[in-house]
């Protein structure tokens, strides 16, 4: 198995699929000659040409309606908005239509697009290239949202992703492009939607998370296995469909669950794992179900001093852990 | 560039309908006996809103010559229609059954585009290649838009059609949609019906132009603004805008002046913000007896065709409203379905695969 | 003091605030001659004219972005969206504008708008016309979100919330506008955003809720009191900010929590409060915190029969609340 | 109605500036120092780039003529600019001096439009009237339509200019900005300022009209067409504009065609999807050169004069950097502060009323 970037994985993972089937078409900002602002499309356009690989005006409402329209009309989309907190102007497009077409025409049409979008902070891109946007989509029935950790669950998941039948919102933590690399076979495989994954065992403290994140909960879960405190480390991979039946077994295992995300924590994602887990296993809780999560302030600023304190770090994961673990 | 701006006028250039819009004299017949059905459906379901039957009606009236004529230039089957709630006259022109509207406007389980799910004039029809719409305006621009690239892209002969009214025009997807469909010239039509009001808002208040066609400019495709009392007028304009987006030439942009001869819907009175004679212009521009006078002053419509018409369509109108009356509700088991796809009886989760692009 | 239905309550807190600073606009789809879809705006246009009774284009971003801008050049704008559905072509002004100016000017602009919308279902609005919306905002720094339960905190909270000088999404669930009286001062008063109050004491379960469901919720309480279980319900009043001290008080008194709200549930508002009380009251808890929440249906259907099966009633929060009380 | 589209030719029209402008001597040079500066300070911020002292740049190189032209147009104090990346002159012209903008450059405590918490040229300075702007593009244009109105509503004579690129003028947002300033005749100006390229999608891809001004036509209001190297054509077209704007008679769309002399930003390698040709073509047309050749060729700029300006502006742009690379950070516990309101010393929260409508 050859070792990949994550954006390397992604790059196939597009590739290999528009092998596949001549129905997947890719579409966005800057994805053409430029092979999009983080290169996941680099090599693309010279191999499928202008018509499957589509520079789109910069319009990201445009970008979401014309996928449904196309998925319609049999095409396989997969739509690329050049950065996550970019897909605001597309919300109508995406919540209310995509989301919706399959419910309200009583499963007569459907709508299958992927829409990528890379998220999250740690590379300077303040205010306005560093948000999360998980929590805005994940309580929407009708979609699906993937948040990958690793190359090959970017593969293996961006294929699940294009191949179902429903939108799929595949958010990748760009920090992750070139920062984590791993194997990846390169023949067909796919991972599931919808199955999260514990990538390591421990029976004192369950961390539930996704992303990026779950490489920092493994870091911490190093520091303080020095400790003597073993940490389960859950990650999501799908965060709607949850596999809560993943979550619930470590935590009644455990007994305790730290949550873990960058996004801010009020109203955030992680509030559905805290809610669950408090309801589903109540009586299993040896403390109390507790989350770490980005600051309350709108993104992450772009000053260094300010991005480093608003930031999630291993240590400040350990920590939590080690109060958790003594409670 | 298209800067020019074509206008169809209201008065039909010749005595002779069959000669200025080559259609025979039974299709023509055909188109005013639609519009007369949908006429029919139209104040139907007001009546059963006003004696408590059905909860909601939004209304078509005086829309329907324009979307007779432009659908008379449309191949159901081939073309694609993204309608809105004044969309009746397209729906049966596109093969909707009266049942299947009274379905639809009942919330019958039975309701093609919805099950019952959405409101009543939500419309959609996997089977005659009408596509689900929602009520937020203006985005099925898009949705026609991205349909017609899927055309384009495969090279199937297709014409993706969106219905909306004027104001919806406004809306930023609209613009984001004509400007898309100019630069990859898709074979699309946008048909604005322009019945100079949103809900009460007024023209001048909705925008500082008095046509939006001439907002095609914009998108370097033509503005073509046709009077919606002239039905066959509608036809030409359409015709020209099929064969250009079958020849690869791009879309068009069609404003068809109409009049709203309700309120917005059953839940507005217009007596409000409308004048009495804004009201009485607007009824003096009812394409209805409009297109019957033509029809008759050329011979083509005598009074026993006209009154077997009027009785098809009052029988069609009482079946289909005891149909639909009768129908079963949706099954209250059935409200989270749908929510994602269901595996068929095969268990496979996925449509066929559409031939390919590459 | 009057009786007022609470839309009547809605328009005498703008007309009030309207006669009381020259700087307050009212702005929307039909808010002038016809006086609003539910005529919360009523009257306002003959008496204060086309330049502070603005009817606007079919176009919600507009509506949210000039606001924006008025707000910034001295005026205090009121937006009305026509339905909360139709609130998502705003998005992108109300979440990457109005939420963050404050911050990301460091505090040297801030934005002082009110953006109202009635929500919610009950009425045969279909999927389009009875959608909750308030769990998009809530989760948003820079936003206010403020949820009226009675005529009398309708007014007050409205006149707060236009005196606030940063945007508040105000939130009327419509099928209160006609259906719920009360008695509303006709002279100067204010209810404070941030504050929850507790509508019903009790010791056995605490209902945290808001909005519609409050009424409901109070008239569960009433069954299950014939059956001794004495329920205390919280109206929040205001989502964010949260009055959380409120919320943990009556928690950490009665040991259960029951939260109730008509949107979905996954990643739905009542998840924050879940996760709020799991962590801060953990060690009170007799049950576990249960939430009962709308279906994972986009929406409430049109159909009366799919309608009923998808609402909240005060039967479901009654049984929910013995269920909770039993464990 | 306006649909005609005023070009102001890039041939200076007349060998004298004094005269075709009405401006004198002195302050045609110090319209040319202002562009100067900007490109010092332009230039500088790649060098700090590229020596890994700042993390990223994005640059107006090519872009300084249009807004330095414009600009002089505008009375500062007075009038409200809503800018975007490319505005470093327009920053300048209305006051914000070279060490603001490298304070903002470096990202430090005292930038003034962000405390350090935006991205490099993301201005802002409620000083200067410059409202703060954010990255998503094109939603500016609604906030200087809303700007716009509280200043008609109130009766006070103020221009909000809004700046973006051509790419950013797709967006709905600007469609509905345009739409509600052409119906309320606000006084305002949207500045295009058109370098051909969104990042690396060419002017064909984002549109299919060569011209975007000719959509004013589709808001009424006059759209005027200007070489961003005609230093003067631009003045010219924005003073019309400003008095149209004061004297009631609602916006104007201003597209300037002007060229990025760099990548996209520092992150951006223009060279992978640009020729060789394109880029030189470009460099052609930098509008610095063309002005100080037209100031020279007059004989109101001597050698002695250019010199004193090089001079001037290298002095600055070593202050400004000096300046601003010592100058303190944000401190990292005022991480969640202005969040919200944040209560004055007098414990009052709310900003002081203003002058009302009614
Ligand atoms: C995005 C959005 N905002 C508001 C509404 C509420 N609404 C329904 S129809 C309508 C007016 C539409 O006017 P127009 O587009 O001219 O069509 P008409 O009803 O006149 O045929 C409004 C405001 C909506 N459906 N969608
Ligand atoms: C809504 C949104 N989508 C995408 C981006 C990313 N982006 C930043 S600048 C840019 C290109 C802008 O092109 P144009 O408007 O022509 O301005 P220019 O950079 O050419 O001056 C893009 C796509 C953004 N800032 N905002
Ligand atoms: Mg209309
Ligand atoms: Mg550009």
């Amino acid at each position: 198995m050859a070792i990949h970037t994550f954006i390397e994985a992604i790059r196939e993972g597009l590739r290999d699929e528009m092998r596949r089937d001549g129905a997947v078409i890719v579409l966005g900002e800057d994805v053409g000659k430029k092979g999009g602002v983080f290169f996941a499309t680099d090599g693309l356009w010279a191999e499928f040409g202008d018509d499957r690989v589509i520079d789109t005006p910069l319009t990201e409402s445009m970008i979401a309606g014309v996928s449904i329209g196309a998925a319609a009309n049999g095409l396989r989309p997969v739509a690329e908005i050049q950065f996550a907190d970019f897909i605001f102007p597309a919300m109508n497009q995406i919540i209310q239509e995509a989301a919706r077409i399959r419910y309200r025409s009583n499963g007569t049409f459907g709508c299958a697009i992927t829409i990528r979008a890379p998220f999250g902070a740690g590379v300077h891109g303040g205010l306005y290239h560093s948000q999360s946007v998980e929590a805005f989509f994940a309580h929407v029935p009708g979609l699906k949202v993937v948040i990958p950790s690793t190359p090959y669950d970017a593969k293996g998941l961006l294929r699940s992703a294009i191949r179902d039948p429903d939108p799929v919102i595949f958010l990748e933590h760009k920090k992750l492009y070139r920062s984590v690399r791993g194997e990846v076979p390169d023949g067909e495989y796919t991972v599931p939607l919808g199955r999260a994954t514990v990538n390591r065992e421990g029976s004192r403290v369950t961390v539930v998370t996704y992303g990026l994140m779950v490489h920092h909960a493994l870091n911490a879960a190093e520091r303080v296995a020095g400790e003597g405190i073993e940490t389960e480390v859950v990650d999501l991979r799908t965060i709607r469909p949850l596999d809560a039946a993943t979550v619930l077994a470590s935590v009644r295992k455990t007994g305790k669950c730290l949550v873990v995300h960058e996004d801010n924590r009020f109203g955030g994602f992680g509030a559905e794992i805290a809610a669950l887990v408090a309801e589903e296993a109540f009586d299993y809780l040896d403390g109390p179900v507790t989350r770490l999560a980005g600051p309350e302030s709108p993104a992450a600023p772009y000053s260094s001093v300010l991005e480093e304190a608003f930031l999630i770090t291993p240590e400040k994961i350990a920590a939590a852990i080690r109060t958790l673990a003594a409670y | 560039m298209y800067s020019r701006v074509v206008t169809h006028s209201g008065a039909p250039t010749s005595p002779d309908p069959v000669a200025r819009s080559g259609l025979p004299a039974a299709r023509l017949r055909e188109i005013y006996r639609l519009m007369a059905l949908a006429r029919g459906l139209d104040e139907r379901a007001w009546i059963l809103n006003r004696s408590g039957r059905v909860h909601f009606v939004i209304s078509a009236q005086g829309h329907e010559g324009a979307e007779a004529g432009i659908c008379a230039a449309l191949t159901p089957g081939r073309d694609w229609l993204l309608p809105y709630y004044r969309s009746m006259a397209a729906m049966l022109a596109f093969g909707m059954t009266p049942r299947e509207l009274m379905l639809q406007q009942f919330g019958r389980a039975d309701d093609p585009g919805s099950g019952g799910r959405q409101m009543p004039a939500h419309y959609g029809g996997a089977a005659y290649r009408i596509f689900s719409g929602s009520s937020p305006v203006g985005t099925q621009a898009l949705h026609a838009a991205g349909i017609a690239l899927a055309a384009k892209l495969r090279g199937e002969s297709q014409v993706a059609v969106a219905m909306m009214g004027e104001g919806a025009t406004n809306q930023g997807d609209v613009h984001e949609a004509l400007n898309f469909a100019g630069i990859h010239r898709l074979p699309m039509v946008l048909l604005v019906e322009n019945n100079g009001y949103a809900i009460s808002v007024p023209a001048e208040k909705e925008t500082a132009v008095r046509d939006l066609a001439v907002r095609a400019a914009g998108y370097n495709m033509p503005g073509v603004i046709v009077d919606g009392t002239d039905v066959l007028g509608c036809y030409l304009a359409m015709r020209e805008a099929v064969s250009r987006a079958l020849a690869g030439d791009g879309p068009t942009f069609i404003e068809a002046k109409v009049t709203r001869l309700t309120g917005h819907s059953s839940d507005d009175q217009q007596t409000k913000y409308r004048t009495e004679d804004d009201l009485a212009e607007g009824r003096g521009r009812d394409p209805l007896p409009a297109f019957r006078d033509e029809l008759r002053a050329a011979g083509l419509l005598d009074e026993a065709a006209e009154a077997a018409i009027t009785a098809e369509v009052r029988g069609l109108v009482d079946d289909a409203t005891d149909f639909a009356e009768a129908a079963a509700d949706p099954d209250p088991g059935t409200l989270t379905r749908h929510v994602y796809a269901e595996p068929d009886d095969a268990g496979q989760l996925h449509p066929p695969p559409a031939p390919g692009v590459g």
